[in-house]
């Protein structure tokens, strides 16, 4: 399946663009997203490994799985405040 | 009250939000644009946020506030996109009937929005330079 | 920056007056004049003061704040006589360059000016009696 | 020696004005003060009990001397903030 995944600050930076395609076989993990999207930017391997990931605006461990059309975000560590 | 902007926050109308006559105590607190970072010096801060989640998360560490301290009220507003110095990236009002909780309520609210609203500060430094504050990531 | 006034407090000004590009937070303390305590209705607060008393120690303990925490700025407002519902009777500015400075500075004044600054309250209650409020005197 | 003391809150309400005179012999200490002012102010003997005093603006124990000249101020338990 393909997941569109929210890209934020550095991660929105170093890419271009605010959202980014990956690729996934079915059924899918949050780890498994958060593995192929670093294959596929190897240049935000870094900061991809300190993140966390959102589903539909709720953060999601690793081990959740990702439904079909879910909105997914990639959530770099935070600076707010 | 949780309130994302792109204006300058006007402390004034966060008060206002936050008063009533069965406060007899009322925490404002400002975080605001520092010129000076470990030497370095800032030109202006950059909020970028995922604004559907912020909410969210700010409106759930409201209630959970509410919850855990008797508050008369609360309100939460944060800067995004382009801030000054010595403007305020964040203003945090939180009132009571007695001065502990508007205090505890107050200084809870900002560690935990620190720690969990997707919301990223870039520092445009005064050289010309500029990056996005990823906490713990290595540069 | 202390300062005794018998007009209402201007939050505004007392904050431009800690305002600093220095400075990475500010805390806003606000004591406000709660209608209801233990069951009773409060028509307005009345303050009286040791003017020249207050001033000193209103200013030591500015003194040893700054001593105590790193800050960049400190102000301290007292109203004095007539003070309706909802109106601040003390407001106490802090700003420093860490937010944890200004929270615990601010707290500790508030606590510190409740125990040893000559000024006290006398309750105006709706049912037209009065009280001036000296706690640990029996009734 | 006279000392003129100066009263607030209640204790200026119940007595009617905002200062008293005490006559003390000389040398006096804020204590002989405190005893002297609650057995001329009956009526606010309860609070004398619980007030501390003052010199020139200044906290005083009772264990110290009053010196001539200096202003005195009865300090009731303090209720501002």
């Amino acid at each position: 399946m393909k997941i569109r995944v929210k890209l934020f600050a550095a991660a929105r930076q170093t890419v271009g663009r605010g959202e980014v395609e990956v690729e996934l076989s079915e059924p899918a993990t949050v780890g498994q997203l958060r593995a192929q999207l670093a294959r596929q930017l190897p240049q935000l391997a870094g900061l991809i490994g300190h993140a966390s990931f959102a589903l539909d605006a709720r953060y999601a461990d690793d081990a959740e799985p990702l439904p079909a059309g879910a909105e997914v975000a990639c959530i770099p560590p935070v600076s707010g405040g | 009250m949780i309130q994302l902007t792109h204006d300058p926050i006007g402390h004034a109308d966060v008060l206002q939000t936050v008063a009533s006559t069965a406060a007899g105590a009322i925490v404002l607190f400002l975080g605001t644009a520092r010129e000076m970072t470990g030497g370095r010096r800032t030109a202006s801060l950059e909020y970028d946020c995922y604004e559907a989640m912020a909410q969210k998360e700010l409106a759930a560490l409201e209630a959970e506030a509410r919850d855990r301290w008797e508050l008369v009220d609360c309100a939460i507003v944060h800067r995004l996109g382009s801030t000054g110095l010595g403007e305020a990236s964040v203003a945090i009002a939180v009132s009571s009937a007695h001065r502990a909780a508007a205090f505890e309520a107050g200084r809870w609210l900002i560690d935990r929005i620190k720690e969990v609203v997707p919301i990223w500060k870039k520092e445009n430094w005064a050289d010309g330079t500029s990056q996005w504050v990823h906490p713990g990531v290595g540069e």
